[in-house]
């Protein structure tokens, strides 16, 4: 059964047709990059998924069962989780607060501490636990949301540019997380303009324009197809990610 | 054109920047690089007295600016695209584009149609509200607002972030073309290689509030080297 | 000797302040004045005043302190009737006594009050058949939309019936409002022959500028405007023009006694925009305790309400003679009727005297016989016994 | 009573409502509105309006200038307030709430010590005018016709000026619009200043028709703040169409049940409104994400 | 002592300031000379204690609803008034006997309890925030003081109590403590203000616990940023709705206490000024901590009735200046400007994870 399915998804801000029609199929397990021109939707797209966008008209299906109708809150306990575009985090709280919020009713008490050390760890944010989360820098504050995110132990993790703003070697130890949490039996669905990111995790890419699912396939294929290049890649970008391709290497290949 | 000496800057009274030197030269395009959190940021608002400098000097031109408001700074010819877009979310796009070239009295024809030329989309979203647009379009209206006053200096924060690659090729293309034709200065903070490759003459590498390293466009060109810095 | 302590709860600031200062200054000036000729049987009287800033729970807070803390032998308190109410379960609780100096919609039952204000009988049954005599029997009402307002529009109702007149309309007003339009296109429908004001508060007193300008011009009659608020000095003429108010005391009164009062007044308060009718009563009503205490030989609550059963405590005051109700503890007093010119000047039209607080008494009331502690109206009399 | 007498005087009434609605909330939907400034001393810049309207009056202004007046020394008492207070309280908007609180006290009472408790008016100019029964206030009509001049000036002033602008964007990033090379702290002292004076400039046209005691402001304050938060954000695609249904619920409830129905109708509807539209009339009118 | 210590952790976290043995040591000996001071004072000065005690369990609710939770409760007056009236016209058609005082003040409290659940499930579920919750809590509590302004009629009476309009109900018995060999009546004095110490004693420690807890950690939450909570699949109206209560139910117990103390309950306790007296309590103590909401609503409280007492005409405009001051020189309240004074020198984690003056 598909993780998560929509079906003829359209979303219309006043004249504007954001969301076009959308079928979008995730099967448990993968990884799912979407890509696609600035304001092709994809943000749109994940707060329908999430229910912060009621859509204009069409079905949502999360593990089969229909979400179109319920709220972002019910979504969230059925097992999805989410890192947005700008950073959502509780300011004025701690770091070592934010991952307590979010994780308080997903662990044991007695091992909650522990739990939030390890992440803090993982996230590189130990000696930032006692901060205020408004006062980390930007790529801080990224690993910051991230970490909630996935410590809601999710089915479906979805991530909205979470490399935006880190250093090559930061990205790609974000995907190499994306990785790890993936061979653990979770599915991403992930927004990226950062190619070698997207070549790094995906194993199934959709290309999104003008709200219309425009292309689809494997990142070989999408990065071989000619009007992705167009309207997205542009020349060089498809040219160099399709030649370093040939031999990855780790933090090697950037867009 | 613009050089700190010594700069201390930060928040809450705790410096960030420990003593940070740079120079950068009339027409130069200079690019700050770092891992996160070392200051890149900081360095940039400082520049643009939006951190206050605790200690040092900022000179730009041949003057101290260090003791000036943001605003006045701005008014010198300094154009500043932060690092999380930060336009207004409830003006248009076309008053964000005014309140761009207010330090400059009224935007001119030209100038608006040269920058609605480098980033179509913003003629067509005119009159939406900025807030409402992608973070990709958000950022396109970012480096447009500044460009639209002509300034003399201009400190970009990562300005690739978000946007298609495409169109970070273009903004790259624009930038380098700009200086070619109008001998502006850019101060470039970024963490995508190609993008400093294809624009920086030179590169400071920070940590930790402090430049460690400068990077001629020879080293930018070596992968292996650039990767080392990064990786400090 | 030791002094005799008179706690004064008055509102200085605040909404009611334009109307209340005058009566803290009576207080003040009485006060001086009988220490000067040495004091209440040779004991000084020590005022202890707190401004109660037209909040209600000041008026509890510092009844409280003036009976506890304070230890005051009598307290001067109260221009709202809700700051009274505030205050009378504490004064019952400690079993103190206090003065309330305010004209008010009547009703109040209570051995541990004594009121020197007029009531509705005083000022209405005078007032309103004159009125309907003079211009005719349609009457409009238009009144504060609390107990003050509500339980005199209904004495003003009853005489209207009585007299064989016709309540063409009555519009209440919420305390706080300023703006009238509306009301005053209601008067102008319902065409009464004039107008009873009931409005309370300064806000409410914006209407006679807005009637005015409307060119309402219909007489008028209250028995709270002019003798409280001065409105005819506050407004420019002709806004208040046709203005029939009953009162027991303005400082336009022209007698002897009166303009005293009011140079005494003027001399020591120079800034005082007016002496009027609740500062009269304040100032009697330092008299009158002054007058008790040396008849009974004690300042003790009890002590003084024998006198006061006695049903012979009388005193001149500025306005004339005035005695003391035994039954109801209210003041007769002698009631002027104010007409407010075109240029705002105040003639006489009529004078009534020794107009007696009669209702209360004749209701059932009776504190000379037990102590009771309630408010009562007409619609909601004392239970006969 | 014929058609054309009844019809206009329930366009009087609404519009009457309508004016006062609009001139108590045109400086609070400033202020407040726009800026994000609790100003709980709105009703104060309002008394200070009318409080130097009559004093100029009577020391021989004309009553127009005496108005302007009013308005302009209210706008003053604005910026040096902005200047000394407000300033500093930018990034803390909820806390404004106890300092405009407490410069409401001190502009009350300190008007109380220093003018007394009572001022005399001077009288609504240009007498009355009668249809079919009913004879009306000329001035209301003036003030309903400043109510809907101030509208447009504003309307214009926000949307087609720099200076317009220039204030929306400050208010919305302060950071960005100096970095930018706008001098924020003008523009913040100029609109609020703004705002204090078209407070001051309600004073001054109501003063003419209402009692003058320190305590004046208050009457306005309530009318004002629901009007302001009715609208939403945007101070004139909101504040206009929130005067407008307000006063038509005013006018009509006090005209059937009396001014107690009045005032509760007037709140009712603020809590329907809302609910139905949880960002003010604006926000709907604007739907936006963000 | 596992307990015991068990305990004092549930009362303790990021939420609320005091920490530590060396808090609790504080607060133990505050306690103590809260007990003992009666013992060394008058009457008068223990009553009026009480009377500021009954306004401090508003004060709590409201930073409960406010400080911790975000929303903007500009009617706590509502409930306040709702839960005297109430405790009035039970009392007057009841009477005192048996205990019945505290039976009523439960009923009171429980009524508005409920009025803010029906309330509150209209605002929270209708997605109402900012300061259009501020607005339309205010415009609720106006329209109830109206309402109640105009209740003079003799037709305004529930059994025996009558309303009473604007002039306020009255003679309702005091809370009323059965005991044997004759009830002990609560005037405000010693027994009352033990009986009121011990409930705010309870109300604090029980709202330490609350805010403490995880739901404690949601709220902040939801004040912070309260998309992202719904987005880590919390129910944010549940929790508003239920924190909304809570501080309901803490000013209606408020209101019984204010009326039973002074035997009165008056429409313009639910007016504007009353409104927003909590509001300016709660802010100038330090609004998102409990302690320094409740050591500044008894600092403002007593300020206040001292400047009332002894400044004259100049004690508004000096309580208008203090209050700007207050605001100006101590950015996130007077009292946590205090406190954060002096644990300085004792504590060097008080630096640590607090958010700066910025
Ligand atoms: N509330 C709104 N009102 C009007 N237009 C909107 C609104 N929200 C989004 N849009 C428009 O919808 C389009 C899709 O936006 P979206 O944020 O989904 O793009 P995106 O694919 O995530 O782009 P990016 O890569 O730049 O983040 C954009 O053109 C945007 O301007
Ligand atoms: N407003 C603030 N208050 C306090 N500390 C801050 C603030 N903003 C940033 N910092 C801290 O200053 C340091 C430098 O931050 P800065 O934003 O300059 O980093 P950066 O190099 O730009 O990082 P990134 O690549 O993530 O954008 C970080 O440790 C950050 O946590
Ligand atoms: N007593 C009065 N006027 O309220
Ligand atoms: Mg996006
Ligand atoms: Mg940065």
């Amino acid at each position: 059964m598909p993780m998560l399915e929509t079906k003829g998804l359209n979303k219309r801000f006043g004249g504007l047709h954001v969301t076009n029609n959308v079928d979008l199929t995730l099967q448990a397990g993968e990884v799912h990059c979407l890509i696609g021109p600035n304001g092709a939707g994809k943000s749109t797209l994940f707060r329908l998924i999430l229910g912060e966008h009621l859509p204009s008209s069409g079905a949502i299906l999360f593990g089969g069962e229909d979400i179109t109708s319920l709220k972002p809150f019910q979504r969230i306990r059925r097992g999805m989780s989410v890192k947005f575009q700008v950073p959502g985090i509780f300011k004025a709280l701690s770091v070592r607060q934010n991952l307590e919020i979010a994780m308080q009713h997903h662990y044991d008490p007695a091992v909650l501490g522990e739990e939030i050390d390890r992440l803090l760890a993982f996230l590189n944010l130990t000696a930032d636990a006692g901060r205020l989360a408004g006062n980390l820098s930007h790529g801080q504050k990224q690993w910051l949301e991230i970490g909630m995110a996935i410590s809601l132990k999710p089915r479906l993790l979805l991530l909205d540019e979470p490399t935006a703003g880190m250093s090559p070697e930061e990205t790609h130890a974000t995907g190499e997380m994306v990785k790890r949490l993936n061979a653990q039996g979770m599915t991403v669905l992930a927004v990226e303009h950062d190619m070698a990111f997207v070549r790094q995790v995906a194993q199934q890419v959709t290309v999104l324009h003008l709200g219309k699912v425009f292309a689809q396939g494997s990142i070989d294929e999408i990065v071989a197809n000619e009007e992705v290049a167009a309207i997205y890649l542009g020349q060089t970008t498809a040219h160099e990610t399709a030649h370093e391709a040939g031999h990855q290497q780790p933090g090697g290949a950037h867009a | 054109m613009l050089s700190t000496l010594g700069l201390r800057a930060g928040y809450g009274g705790k410096p960030v920047l420990q003593g940070l030197d740079i120079e950068v030269r009339q027409g130069e395009i200079v690019a700050v690089i770092g891992r996160n959190g070392v200051g890149k940021s900081t360095l940039m608002k400082s520049l643009i007295g939006l951190v206050p400098a605790m200690e040092g000097s900022i000179v730009y031109g041949d003057k101290p600016v260090e003791h000036l408001s943001a605003f006045r700074r701005a008014r010198l010819g300094i154009g500043y695209v932060p690092q999380g877009r930060d336009v207004f979310p409830r003006l248009t796009v076309g008053e964000n584009i005014a309140v761009g070239g207010m330090r400059a009295g009224r935007v001119t024809e030209t100038d608006r149609a040269r920058v609605l030329d480098y980033f179509p989309i913003l003629r067509e979203r005119w009159s939406q509200r900025a807030g409402t647009m992608s973070g990709g379009q958000q950022q396109q209206l970012a480096i447009g607002r500044v460009l639209v006053a002509n300034p003399q200096l201009i400190l970009l924060d990562e300005p690739s972030e978000g946007i298609q690659p495409n169109i970070v090729q273009d903004i790259a293309r624009i930038m380098v073309q700009l200086n070619a034709d109008t001998g502006v200065t850019i101060v470039l903070v970024e963490q995508n290689i190609d993008m400093i490759r294809a624009m920086a003459q030179r590169c400071y590498v920070m940590d930790k509030g402090r430049v460690v390293a400068e990077l001629t466009r020879e080293a930018l060109a070596d992968g292996e080297a650039m990767r080392r810095h990064l990786a400090v | 000797a030791d002094p005799i302590k008179l706690g004064v709860l008055e509102d200085q600031s605040g909404d009611f302040a334009a109307a209340t200062i005058g009566k803290v200054h009576a207080i003040q000036l009485a006060a001086e004045e009988i220490n000067k000729a040495g004091g209440i049987d040779g004991r000084p009287l020590e005022l202890v005043i707190y401004d109660t800033q037209s909040d209600n729970t000041r008026y509890q807070e510092f009844m409280r302190r003036v009976l506890q803390r304070d230890k005051v032998d009598a307290v001067f308190a109260g221009f709202s009737s809700a700051s009274r109410e505030a205050y009378r379960p504490i004064v019952n609780q400690f079993d103190g006594l206090a003065f309330y100096n305010n004209q008010y919609e009547g009703g109040v039952c209570d051995a541990n009050m004594i009121v020197t204000g007029a009531v509705p009988e005083q000022q209405f049954s005078t007032l309103i058949p004159w009125m309907m005599e003079k211009y005719g029997k349609k009457v409009y009402t238009l009144a504060a939309d609390y107990n003050f307002g509500q339980i005199s529009a209904e004495w003003v109702r009853n005489i209207v019936k009585e007299n064989g007149g016709e309540m063409v309309g009555e519009d209440f007003i919420p305390l706080g409002v300023s703006q009238f339009s509306q009301n005053i296109q209601n008067i102008q429908k319902a065409k009464p022959d004039f107008v009873v004001t009931l409005l309370v508060g300064t806000a409410q007193a914006s209407y006679y500028e807005q009637a005015a300008s409307a060119n309402v011009d219909l007489p008028m009659a209250s028995s709270v405007n002019v003798g409280q608020g001065y409105e005819h000095k506050r407004f420019k003429p002709p806004s208040l023009k046709d203005m029939y108010v009953t009162t027991n005391y303005i400082e336009e009164i022209d007698t002897p006694k009166s303009k005293e009062f009011v140079a005494k007044f003027k001399a020591k308060f120079p800034d005082e925009p007016y002496v009027n009718q609740e500062a009269e009563n304040s100032y009697l009503a330092v008299y009158l305790y002054k007058q008790m205490v040396e008849r009974a030989k004690s300042t003790k609550r009890d002590d003084l309400r024998k006198e006061i059963a006695k049903g012979d405590v009388c005193m001149d005051a500025p306005e004339g003679k005035v005695c003391l109700d035994p039954k109801s503890q209210h003041m007769s007093h002698t009631i002027y009727l104010a007409k407010v010119g075109a240029d705002h000047s105040i003639t006489f039209p009529k004078v009534w005297e020794d107009i007696k607080p009669y209702w209360l008494g004749e209701a059932g009331c009776d504190l000379t016989k037990s102590d009771p502690s309630a408010q009562y109206t007409p619609s909601n009399p004392p239970p006969k016994n | 009573m014929d058609v054309g007498t009844l019809a206009f005087s329930a366009l009087y009434q609404f519009g009457d409502a309508f004016a006062f609605l609009v001139l108590s909330a045109c400086g609070l939907a400033v202020i407040f509105g726009m800026m994000g400034v609790i100003n709980l001393a709105h009703g104060e810049f309002i008394m200070c309006g009318a409080y130097v309207t009559v004093s100029a009056a009577h020391a021989g202004v004309p009553l127009p200038l005496a108005i302007v007046l009013g308005a302009l020394v209210a706008g003053l008492v604005g910026a040096l307030v902005e200047i000394l207070v407000i300033r500093h309280l930018y990034d803390r908007p909820l806390d404004t709430i106890v300092a405009t609180w407490g410069l409401s006290l001190i502009g009350t009472q300190g008007t109380l010590i220093l003018l007394g408790s009572t001022m005399a008016g001077v009288g609504t100019p240009f007498g009355s005018f009668t249809v079919g029964d009913y004879s009306y206030s000329l001035y209301r009509l003036v003030l309903c016709g400043m109510a809907v001049l101030v509208i447009a000036a504003l309307y214009a002033l926000f949307n087609w000026t720099r200076f317009g602008v220039m204030a929306r964007a400050t208010i919305q990033v302060p950071h960005m619009a100096a970095a930018l090379g706008i001098d924020t702290r003008l523009v913040y002292s100029l609109t609020f200043a703004l705002g204090a004076g078209l407070a001051g400039l309600a004073g001054g046209l109501y003063a003419p028709t209402m009692t003058l005691v320190p305590t004046m402001g208050t009457t306005f304050i309530m009318e004002a703040f629901v009007t302001v938060v009715v609208g939403g954000a945007d101070v004139f695609l909101g504040t206009a169409p929130a005067a407008a249904v307000l006063a038509v619920v005013k006018a009509t409830m006090t005209s059937w049940y009396g001014q107690l129905a009045g005032q509760i109708g007037l709140l009712m509807a603020v809590i329907i409104v809302i609910r139905v539209l949880p960002r003010g009339i604006s926000g709907f009118l604007l739907r936006e994400r963000a | 002592m596992n307990a015991l210590s068990r305990f004092f952790r549930r009362l303790e976290g990021p939420q609320t300031l005091g920490r530590g043995p060396g808090f609790w040591i504080g607060f133990l000996v505050v306690l103590a000379g809260a007990c003992a001071y009666p013992l060394f004072s008058d009457g008068y000065t223990v009553g009026n204690t009480v009377y500021f005690f009954t306004w401090i369990f508003m004060a709590l609710g409201l930073s409960l609803i406010w400080g911790y939770g975000g929303a903007l409760s500009f009617g706590q007056t509502a409930f306040f008034g709702i839960a005297g009236y109430s405790y009035g016209i039970l009392t007057i058609n009841f009477g005192a006997a048996y205990g019945f005082t505290f039976v009523a003040l439960l009923f009171a409290v429980a009524i508005a309890a409920l009025f803010a659940a029906l309330l509150g499930y209209f605002l929270f579920f209708g997605r109402i925030s900012g300061v259009f919750l501020g607005i339309v809590t205010l415009s609720v509590t106006l329209v109830l003081e109206r309402f109640m302004a105009q209740t003079a009629g003799p037709e305004w009476k529930i059994g025996a109590a009558r309303l009473n309009g604007f002039n306020g109900m009255s003679n309702m018995p005091p809370l009323t403590l059965p005991w044997p060999g004759g009830d002990i009546v609560l005037f405000p004095d010693v027994q009352l203000y033990y009986v009121v110490l011990g409930m705010l004693v309870l109300v604090y420690l029980g709202l330490r616990i609350l805010v403490n807890s995880s739901f404690g950690n949601v709220l902040v939450a939801i004040r912070e940023n309260p998309e992202r909570a719904e987005m880590l699949g919390y129910d944010i109206r549940k929790y508003q709705l239920g924190t909304f209560v809570i501080g309901a139910a803490l000013a209606g117990l408020s209101g019984v206490l204010y009326t039973s103390w002074g035997q009165y309950i008056t429409p313009s306790s639910m007016g504007m000024t009353a409104a927003a007296l909590p509001i300016v309590w709660v802010a100038v103590g330090g609004r998102s901590d409990l302690t320094t909401t409740l050591v500044g609503t008894i600092t403002v409280l007593a300020v206040f009735q001292a400047l009332t007492i002894h400044g004259s005409q100049y004690a508004l405009v000096v309580m208008g200046v203090l209050l700007v001051l207050t605001v100006l020189l101590a950015p996130r309240g007077l009292i946590y400007a205090l406190a954060r004074l002096i644990a300085r020198p004792f504590s060097s984690r008080a630096s640590n994870g607090q958010p700066g003056d910025a």
